[in-house]
């Protein structure tokens, strides 16, 4: 498979990805410039976390306008799979390819720790290397990870097993402890916690690579 | 020279915890009379545009395109000949 | 022209004594006139000597200490002197590092004063061309009774936070204590790390005659102007209402510039000459030091310079501390090729002069000549000052031996256990980004922090220490004793120490008690470094550290890195099993 | 009970880079007429006091130790009982 990560101005996991690709799953990785257009040749698409565009205004607005987003959404129409992890996720939501909004973290500040996920819905392309309400080890970064929708979303979420990861100490006020959801058609993730910095035991876990061994797995499956 | 004052504020269902983190702020500074405070963002925009109308259509599709979520925000604005 | 009608002229300068104003002594502005540039100054030059000449630039008060310092031994590939130091790690690589203080800045505007204190330090890295890899923070505040205090707790710590998350480095360890002493004059020290291979080892200089010097970055504007001088003097309540102009940050700025210069730095280096930060003293500083390290002068054109405001005079221009700003030297000829790299990540680079031969320091604005003055007069012949070493009364008295008594052990570990200075600070380093870049072993919670390097099995252990009530009663030990501490940190966490850089932060060097301190400091510092094998790469001096007459303990932080040749050899401080034994080690 | 509004802005000399970045946005949105842009605070407070000076005074307090930061921004307020 071919996976291509997307590196907006501000990006600061990009290089993290990469690598999470390259050398956790040893598959072809490119990085593609946020001012490219054309995404044909990949299959999947990462949308890193970092400060895109300084964050300012709303996490992810200014870059959710960005050249690429025109390739990306045609890409997530026609089924393919992309990830938006922290600050990919925002960019998600503001670009509406994902429901829902991430706001403020309840106690305004930003957050980093360990966090531990359940895997609520292990019936995606994302999870189905893990286990139903599997207890994983994947740490949090983000000043702005509160995950929040009108009730309406929320209830067709659950209705369509959208809620892939919830937390099991919410760390920041997100709605239903929602840590990461999919679309409905299944093809496109957004979580705020960082799966591919939990891909090597000297990191301090390797939870986060069944994430991305999963996506392969799927296509073998198919 | 057009200047609009934009004012963009959370829609009144939506739950504003900054709003809540403010006022405990104000109230552990003594201040207990705040009753509610919520914040909202104010723009300052400069319109090079030569009538009310134009200034008044680049104002409103900047919101709806990008000042805005209109998830959770509303907006009003004034503006003025400057 | 504007400046004319307001900039007061050269007579008026030396008859209204306005040097004073400006930090110079009358002295000071003797060696100028008579000495240096056999004329009287104009106001921009003035200007010039004060920021330069000033305690944060040049040092004067210091240097004849910091020479004390080690700093021998095989891995050193650069000692003190260029915008950070640099030790062999082997394998063809090299480890870059550096601490420098922000205090009174982060007084006056604790969140940008931070914050601006992460982006100075990591600038001083990614010039030297290597890639930040981990950032610490050590902080000191008066007590936490004060709701002041809590106030510039809080601020400085999300300064420090979102500059340090937002550009994407982590921010892996650092210190922090509580203490009346620092009752308004909180310390903010902020160490950088970097890694990168030794042939792309880069210094600021400015060589070569009709080469280009390029400014990239943020606009200039009218931010912390003569901010030098300003940190180099004490603190008085009434100069904190004059509230001095504040120089606001731009992590992503930053993260732009360092992508960009990394590229330049690895990919172009036959194109560039040399690379330096525009740090204190701005424009003045970057490019009088890259010139005068490399015997040569520079002619700027001052309408060249990308403004943010108008009608800036040259004196503003000079001096601004605006942040996010670097100067190039590149190779005549090649200009464009590097402007265009800076295009590709959206930055704003402009020729704005050339080197010349004659050694001159020459500016021009609007079709004149604001300066013309020898580059080195600006750099190297600062006049030094050397204080008499005395021993201050309060040491000579005989303090009898303290013997704390008490019944209930449970009862005063709790109380221990609740000071701030103790007590878990989770609540800080939560708010740190640590694992960005993902290589993150040993984030805050655990003596040192350890960063692994990719594709290898090595690690760097990181620490920074100092216990100030130990140096206030006997600088000598107390300053071994913080070399001490931080290379026991380092031990405990797996690492070999390979050396130290540092930030002097002590009273006005005026005062015999603090001159004292810091020069007996420095020696057991220095003392304990040779023990360890741990030469002092850099560092940074912070003088007149005081409040309306009242110094801070003399706090000469230490920040130590340490390797780690195999990854095996990683460990932490937390206790693993029911009934593992603990020993004591030691005596 | 009064209802106060205040906005929040910066001073002019004070660097604002989410103004140029949210400026350079709409430019590449092709508004191009945008000339200047800087967001600012808007806040909107109920103060359980009993007459306008009162509330001013907590008002102008909560400014100076919260709301604003004097270092580099100012502000402006309408107060009106509600
Ligand atoms: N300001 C800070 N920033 C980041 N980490 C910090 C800070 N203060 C303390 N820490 C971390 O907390 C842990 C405990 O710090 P400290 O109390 O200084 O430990 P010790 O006394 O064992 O040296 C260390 O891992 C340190 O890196």
């Amino acid at each position: 498979m071919r996976f291509a990560v997307i590196s907006f101005p501000g990006s600061n996991c990009d290089n993290d990805l990469y690598y999470a690709i390259k050398d956790g799953i040893r598959e072809n990785c490119d990085m593609v410039s946020s001012e490219d257009t054309n995404l044909n040749m990949y299959d999947v698409i990462l949308l890193p976390g970092g400060f895109s565009f300084g964050d300012y205004l709303r996490s992810g607005a200014i870059a959710s306008l960005s050249p690429i987003m025109k390739s990306i959404k045609e890409a997530a129409n026609n089924g393919k799979i992309i990830i938006g992890i922290c600050n990919g996720f925002q960019i998600l939501t503001e670009s509406h390819l994902l429901p829902g909004s991430l706001i403020k973290n309840n106690n305004m500040q930003f957050v980093s720790n360990w966090e531990k996920l359940s895997v609520s819905n292990n019936q995606t392309i994302f999870t189905n290397e893990y286990k139903k309400n599997e207890q994983i080890n994947i740490p949090v970064a983000h000043g702005e990870g509160h995950y929040y929708c009108d009730q309406d979303t929320l209830a067709s979420l659950k209705d369509n097993h959208q809620i892939v990861f919830t937390y099991n100490n919410n760390p920041n006020g997100s709605i239903s402890d929602i840590a990461g959801i999919v679309n409905k058609e299944g093809n496109v993730l957004g979580m705020m916690p960082h799966p591919e910095r939990a891909v090597e035991d000297i990191l301090g876990s390797k939870d986060g690579l069944k994430l991305f061994k999963s996506i392969l797995n799927h296509n073998v499956r198919s | 020279m057009y200047l609009a004052k934009l004012y963009v504020s959370h829609k009144p269902s939506i739950l504003d915890p900054q709003g809540e983190a403010i006022k405990k702020a104000l109230h552990s500074l003594n201040h207990q009379s705040v009753e509610s405070i919520s914040q909202g963002k104010y723009f300052e925009i400069n319109l090079n545009e030569n009538n009310q109308e134009d200034a008044e259509n680049v104002l409103k599709k900047a919101c709806e395109e990008l000042l805005v979520n209109q998830n959770m925000e509303t907006y009003h604005y004034e503006i003025k000949e400057v | 022209m504007l400046k004319k009608h307001i900039e007061p002229s050269a007579e008026e300068i030396r008859d209204q004594k306005l040097y004073v104003q400006m930090g110079l002594t009358e002295k000071e502005y003797k060696i100028i006139v008579d000495k240096l540039i056999h004329r009287l100054p104009n106001y921009t030059e003035i200007g010039l000597f004060s920021g330069m000449w000033s305690e944060h630039c040049s040092y004067k008060n210091s240097k004849s200490i910091l020479i004390k310092f080690w700093s021998d031994g095989s891995r050193v590939l650069q000692g003190p002197g260029e915008g950070a130091g640099v030790l062999d790690i082997d394998d063809g690589q090299a480890v870059v590092f550096k601490a420098e203080s922000h205090n009174h800045p982060s007084f006056v505007e604790p969140y940008e004063g931070a914050a601006t204190g992460v982006g100075g330090i990591i600038r001083d890295i990614f010039s030297m061309g290597a890639k930040p890899i981990a950032s610490l923070d050590s902080l000191r505040f008066g007590d936490l009774d004060s709701q002041k205090n809590r106030f510039l707790l809080s601020q400085v710590v999300s300064g420090i936070a979102n500059y340090g998350n937002c550009i994407g480095i982590p921010t892996v360890g650092g210190e922090i204590g509580f203490d009346d002493t620092y009752n308004g004059n909180p310390l903010v020290n902020v160490m950088c790390v970097g890694l990168m291979n030794k042939k792309d080892m880069e210094t600021g200089r400015s060589k070569g005659l009709g080469n280009s010097i390029i400014y990239v970055g943020a606009k200039t504007g009218r931010d912390g102007i003569n901010g030098a001088t300003f940190a180099s003097s004490e603190f008085s309540e009434k100069e904190e209402a004059e509230r001095s102009a504040v120089q606001v940050g731009d992590p992503f700025m930053e993260k732009l510039l360092v992508d960009a210069c990394l590229e330049i730095t690895k990919y172009h280096s036959d194109i560039l000459v040399g690379i330096q930060d525009m740090g204190a003293a701005g424009i003045v500083s970057s490019s009088a030091e890259m010139a005068a390290k490399a015997n040569s002068g520079v002619d700027l054109n001052l309408d060249l310079v990308p403004k943010r405001e108008s009608g800036m005079t040259p004196y503003e221009m000079m001096l601004s501390e605006s942040q996010e700003r670097m100067l190039l030297c590149v190779k005549k000829g090649y200009e464009d090729e590097v402007i265009n790299i800076f295009k590709k990540y959206k930055l704003e680079a402009k020729v704005i002069g050339k080197v010349n031969d004659d050694g001159q320091y020459r500016l021009s604005f609007q079709d004149e000549i604001v300066c013309d003055i020898p580059t080195k007069s600006l750099v190297d012949d600062v006049p030094e000052y050397s204080h008499p070493v005395i021993k201050p009364k309060r040491l000579l008295k005989k303090i009898n031996d303290y013997y704390p008594a008490f019944d209930d052990t449970y009862q005063i570990l709790k109380e221990l256990l609740s000071q701030p200075t103790i007590a878990s600070k989770n609540s800080i380093y939560r708010q740190y980004d640590s694992r960005v870049q993902a290589n993150t072993v040993l984030s805050p919670g655990s003596d040192a922090a350890i960063v692994r390097i990719r594709h290898t099995n090595k690690s760097l252990a990181m620490t920074t220490d100092c216990n100030s009530r130990y140096i206030y009663l006997n600088p000598y030990i107390g300053g071994q004793i913080a070399v001490a501490e931080a290379a026991r940190n380092i031990v405990a966490s797996g690492g070999h120490p390979i050396g130290i850089t540092d930030c002097l932060n002590f009273g006005n060097p005026d005062d015999s008690d603090s001159y004292y301190s810091m020069d007996q400091s420095v020696e057991g510092m220095s003392e304990a470094c040779k023990k360890f094998d741990t030469p002092v790469i850099g560092g940074n001096v912070s003088l007149y550290n005081e409040t309306d007459g009242n110094s801070i303990y003399p706090t000469p932080m230490v920040g130590m890195v340490g390797l780690i040749e195999n990854n095996s050899n990683v460990m932490d401080q937390h206790a693993k099993k029911a009934n593992d034994l603990v020993y004591v080690i030691g005596q």
